[in-house]
């Protein structure tokens, strides 16, 4: 038993915990490095022992029963966990990004007795419990603490907008989470069950049911609300905007598309057998998706706080992935699982960047940093190769995501998903290079409508040397570019056809190769745009601006940072899911 | 048992939802809308315990009665309480949030204490009373 | 939005949200018809199987121990966010020791008060022992128990007064005691690795049925829980009572002596 | 038995309701705690002590006094003072 490779399944979550318990028990005996060097070590055997455990799920899902409950009868009476490839590489990146933040914030939180360690090495475990478990239930209590451990992380500055970011945070999450907790009393009743297999064989027989669907409905708006698809998306933008840095880096790293690995999950495995749920996902994923992918780049585009410009581009790219989702192939779900793995990387390293400058610069604020980054130019470099990977530099992990993501809605004939994706990915693009270009060349005197977006005076410590907080960013940014795509493309088809339960297909599509030269190309024009607006001919500068102040002044009303107006907006997206569903 | 009986658990869930919600939509006082999430919480409770009962049927306890005799979903319960507890620590953190909130902001009032806006109070014009984790340690 | 704008969006996707919810609602088994076979099954097999006569026990720590164990860790990462947030702008030199103001009078409890909070304290205590052992059989635990035990120590806040309290209980133990019951039960599950079980499998004598001491793992997995909500929800009251007495102006009327 | 269920539900949705329409945060306070101990008793007759004991020592008396410690907090300190 002990040798067998399931048994490893329950340590890269046991082990963070004993971590982190034995840190609050000697919190104050502990000298000052003690936390930081047992948290990396604890976020690093979390990503090696998930590898291992991918490694040896090749071959099928790995299945481990907690307390020896096995199932008797065909009823599961105790948790399981199943591992497929898939999830254990996703889980291993996690540990991986984990590894590199705690490197990155290295000696950064050292006055708080190891309680930010505590927080994060909770929130890891969270989320490889959130990957590992074949439990509805279960899925709900990592969901949680994850949530909680999230909450009070955004917080950790004190500031007024980070407080009341963080209200926002919490109020709407855990409505996520009720609703979530509504949708599993909803198919437990009906199922009888609890784990993911016997629900799906209940689910599979019975038929077009109100309750299934409606189970689906709460669940679904759960992870959306997570994953910040529209129209669920406003708490993001106020936390992403004013947590710490380095908790920024995990929130759009991880937490974010992990609330859609989890709607991946959740849909192709327990509903996979509801004609209706899966009658209503293309409708459903594809259009929230468009609308979100182009949203959340045109917001991006808008912003001069650079942690707020890359809060938004994440929830742009939230919305690529759900396309990816929504084309219900082999191809999407795995360019979606892929995406996830290399936008986790680039956004981890562009928020890295936002941290040095924080710490070197003492600001966050793209128009007051102008040409202020030209003494820590290798940052500068990292800003706009990461720039260009967002927006499609056909090279690295990110873009074999993107095409596969396109491959997949171009097999499945959604068109104007293709564009959406290609456009939200050029927007962000260009707000990321337009920034750098500011920084670290001192361009753009002149800003356009950016410069009346909201921002904030903030510092964050500057106790840590350039190349300490250079290094893991760098690193995010080789691991994009170094992962090898040929193994990747070998072994996907496998690990997807585990993955969501189906037989397997053939080598996935890739979508058009021009088009992520596209997006390149259309990235370098807007953020060309935005530096030079001076020196272009007024009859080009007139249209665009007039064209683009009406709907700006629009969207920043929405986004109105009232958490009586998200909430409102909460119950919108649950009915809009709702009526999708009853019209299928 | 008629018609209405049968439905009542479900609806009482629904409502409580509903109203909690609307509270939360119209609320001018963070401690309030505190306490209508904890309303929206308690629908949570009310459909997982009502999908969970059994008429006739004892407590999940086989104390006093051996054990056979038809008890209600033990499971449920057990789900309930882990909600409980989940309801007792957000309540807890959003109580901490809004204190502090309150401290820096001075207000109570959602409309007036707002993340990062363009025109507002947290704007640019606010200078040093942002405390980071340098300015934390010299206080 | 203004007000009326928000709760009229929020009207109308009530009123689509009203048809499916009725649809949902007709689609559910009748209140009190049936319940699932999940729970059904475990009614059936676990007093046999451990030995306790408290399925939801059973439920918590041993056949879905996994989720008490997520759930601990929760309350642990809430208590944990707390102190950090309230500790953040009050220095944590501070918190050692109590503070008190100075101009600020000590309103003198009366007699009565300390009395019954010296005879209820205690009470409080025992019975909060009382549910947290007598979790196998019957109703309660190291969670309820864990919460009546803090509150026993907040009748001591009530009777001793605050700097009475803040002598009796330093923020360290309770940290301690929070850890270390978190702990406790993450080896629980870790141990029987090592001898060959299951993560969190069993693997103690399982006494018998409607004993105190039946369950096996399922006791000392309980005794970590209370260990743990006691030390956090104590912690959790003391750093809100600390927020209390950091008042800029004198003091509030009745706050000393509430 | 079929006639205090009910009841109880209603009683259940009409404190809820309270706690959402008293709009005074320190009122709101008992109508969270009369809501604690009505959800306990509901509990109670849905055959579910262990949720009963712990709404009892959790909704109607832990939270409660959560709420009071915050108010408390509040009214002692004058706005802004951190900054």
């Amino acid at each position: 038993m002990t040798l067998a490779p399931a048994a490893l399944l329950p340590l890269p979550v046991a082990i963070p915990l004993v971590i982190c318990a034995t840190l609050l028990a000697t919190a104050h005996l502990l000298p000052g490095r003690i936390p930081d060097i047992l948290a990396l070590l604890a976020a690093l055997a979390v990503a090696v022992l998930s590898a291992v455990i991918a490694v040896h799920a090749a071959d099928g899902p790995l299945v481990y029963w907690f307390g020896g409950w096995e199932p008797r009868d065909g009823v599961h009476l105790g948790i399981g966990f199943s591992v497929d490839a898939a999830s254990g590489w996703i889980a291993a990146f996690i540990g991986l990004l984990y590894a590199l933040t705690f490197v990155f914030a290295w000696g950064f939180f050292d006055r708080t007795h190891g309680h930010f360690h505590i927080l994060m090495l909770l929130f890891l475990a969270a989320m490889v419990g959130f990957c590992f478990t074949r439990d509805m239930f279960n899925l709900f209590v990592w969901f949680e603490v994850m949530s909680v451990a999230a909450f009070a992380l955004t917080a950790y500055h004190l500031a007024e907008s980070s407080l009341a970011g963080a209200i926002n945070f919490t109020v709407v999450n855990s409505l996520a989470g009720f609703l979530m907790l509504g949708g599993i009393g909803l198919i437990y009743a009906q199922t009888g069950t609890l784990d993911y297999d016997g629900m799906a064989a209940a689910i599979a027989q019975t038929g077009r049911s109100p309750v299934v669907a409606g189970a689906f409905c709460l669940v679904a708006a759960a992870l959306m609300i997570k994953g910040s698809i529209v129209p669920f998306q406003f708490w993001l933008a106020d936390a992403h905007a004013v947590a710490p840095s380095p908790v920024s880096v995990i929130f759009s790293g991880s937490m974010v598309s992990l609330g859609l690995f989890g709607l991946a999950k959740v849909s192709a495995v327990v509903f996979g057998g509801s004609d209706q749920v899966q009658g209503a996902l293309p409708v459903l994923l594809i259009g929230l998706g468009s609308a979100t992918a182009l949203l959340g780049g045109w917001m991006a585009l808008l912003q001069r706080h650079l942690k707020r410009m890359l809060a938004f581009s994440t929830i742009s790219h939230a919305g690529i992935m759900l396309t990816g989702l929504g084309a219900l192939s082999a191809g999407g779900t795995g360019g979606m699982l892929v995406y996830v793995v290399g936008h986790g990387l680039v956004k981890g390293a562009l928020f890295m960047i936002a941290g040095i400058l924080l710490a070197t610069q003492a600001s966050i604020d793209e128009i007051a940093l102008r040409g202020l980054g030209r003494g820590i130019w290798p940052a500068g470099i990292a800003m706009g190769l990461a720039g260009l990977l967002l927006c499609g530099l056909p090279i690295g992990i990110l873009d074999q995501g993107t095409r596969l993501v396109q491959g997949g809605l171009s097999q499945q004939g959604h068109g104007i998903a293709l564009a959406a994706t290609a456009i939200g990915a050029a927007l962000t693009g260009a707000a990321v290079l337009r920034a750098a270009g500011r920084i670290f060349l001192g361009l753009g005197p002149d800003p356009g409508d950016e410069a009346g977006a909201p921002s904030a005076d903030e510092r964050e410590k500057a106790n840590r040397p350039l190349w300490l907080m250079l290094a893991p960013c760098c690193a995010l940014l080789a691991v994009d570019v170094a992962l090898p795509a040929g193994p990747i493309a070998h072994a996907l088809p496998r690990a997807v056809s585990a993955f969501m339960r189906r037989p397997e297909a053939g080598m996935l599509a890739e979508g058009p190769g021009w088009l992520p030269w596209v997006s390149v190309a259309a990235a370098l024009l807007g953020a060309g745009y935005g530096l030079f607006r001076k020196r272009l001919p007024a009859f080009v500068v007139r249209p665009v601006s007039a064209s683009q102040s009406a709907p700006t002044r629009a969207l920043e009303i929405l986004h109105s940072g009232l958490i009586g107006d998200y909430a409102v907006w909460l119950a919108v997206g649950v009915a809009v899911i709702a009526a999708v569903l009853a019209m299928v | 048992m008629s018609a209405a009986t049968n439905v009542l658990p479900y609806a009482v869930a629904a409502w409580l939802f509903g109203i909690g919600l609307y509270g939360i939509a119209t609320s001018r006082n963070f401690i309030h809308l505190v306490g209508c999430l904890g309303v929206c919480q308690s629908a949570t409770y009310v459909l997982l315990l009502g999908l969970g009962y059994r008429w006739g049927s004892i407590a999940p306890i086989f104390y006093d009665h051996p054990p056979g005799t038809p008890a209600v979903d033990p499971v449920m319960q057990a789900l309930v309480l882990t909600d409980i507890v989940v309801g007792a620590t957000l309540t807890a953190l959003l109580l901490v949030l809004t204190v502090q909130a309150y401290k820096r902001g001075g207000s109570l009032n959602p409309e007036k204490l707002r993340p990062m806006r363009a025109g507002g109070k947290s704007g640019q014009s606010q200078g040093s009373s942002q405390v980071s984790d340098g300015g934390r340690q010299a206080s | 939005m203004s007000p009326r704008i928000r709760v009229a969006l929020l009207a109308l996707s009530g009123l689509i949200l009203l048809p499916c919810a009725a649809s949902v609602i007709a689609g559910l088994p009748a209140f009190g018809s049936k319940i699932a076979l999940y729970g059904a099954r475990i009614n059936a097999i676990t007093p046999e199987a451990r030995h306790v006569a408290n399925m939801v026990s059973a439920i918590n720590f041993d056949l879905r121990g996994l989720d008490t164990l997520g759930e601990e860790f929760m309350l642990l990462a809430a208590i944990t966010g707390t102190v950090v947030l309230l500790r953040g702008h009050r220095g944590e030199g501070l918190t050692g020791r109590a503070m008190r103001r100075p101009g600020r009078a000590v309103i003198p409890r009366s007699e009565a008060t300390v009395l019954a909070c010296r005879i209820a304290g205690p009470l409080t205590c025992l019975f909060g022992l009382y549910v947290v052992l007598h979790a196998t059989v019957t109703p309660g635990g190291g969670f309820q128990g864990g919460v009546i035990l803090a509150s026993g120590t907040l009748l001591i806040y009530l009777g001793e007064g605050y700097s009475g309290w803040r002598d009796a209980i330093h923020s360290h133990w309770l940290d301690a005691l929070e850890g270390g019951g978190a702990l406790v039960f993450a080896l629980c599950g870790l141990v029987p690795m090592l001898t060959g079980a299951a993560f969190m499998q069993n693997i103690l004598p399982l006494g018998t049925l409607r004993d105190l001491f039946s369950g096996g793992l399922m006791l000392v997995e309980n005794l970590g829980v209370a260990m743990a909500v006691t030390g956090g929800f104590t912690q959790l009251f003391l750093e809100f009572m600390e927020e209390t007495r950091q008042a800029e102006e004198p003091d509030e009327p009745g706050e000393e002596s509430a | 038995m079929s006639v205090i269920l009910p009841l109880l539900f209603l009683l259940t949705a009409i404190s809820g309701s309270a706690v959402v329409l008293v709009r005074d945060p320190v009122r709101q306070v008992f109508a969270i705690a009369i809501n604690g101990l009505v959800l306990t008793i509901l509990f109670d007759a849905l055959q579910a002590p262990d949720v009963a004991l712990s709404e009892l020592a959790v909704g109607s008396a832990a939270v409660p006094l959560l709420f009071l410690v915050a108010l408390m907090a509040v009214r002692t300190q004058p706005p802004g003072a951190e900054s």
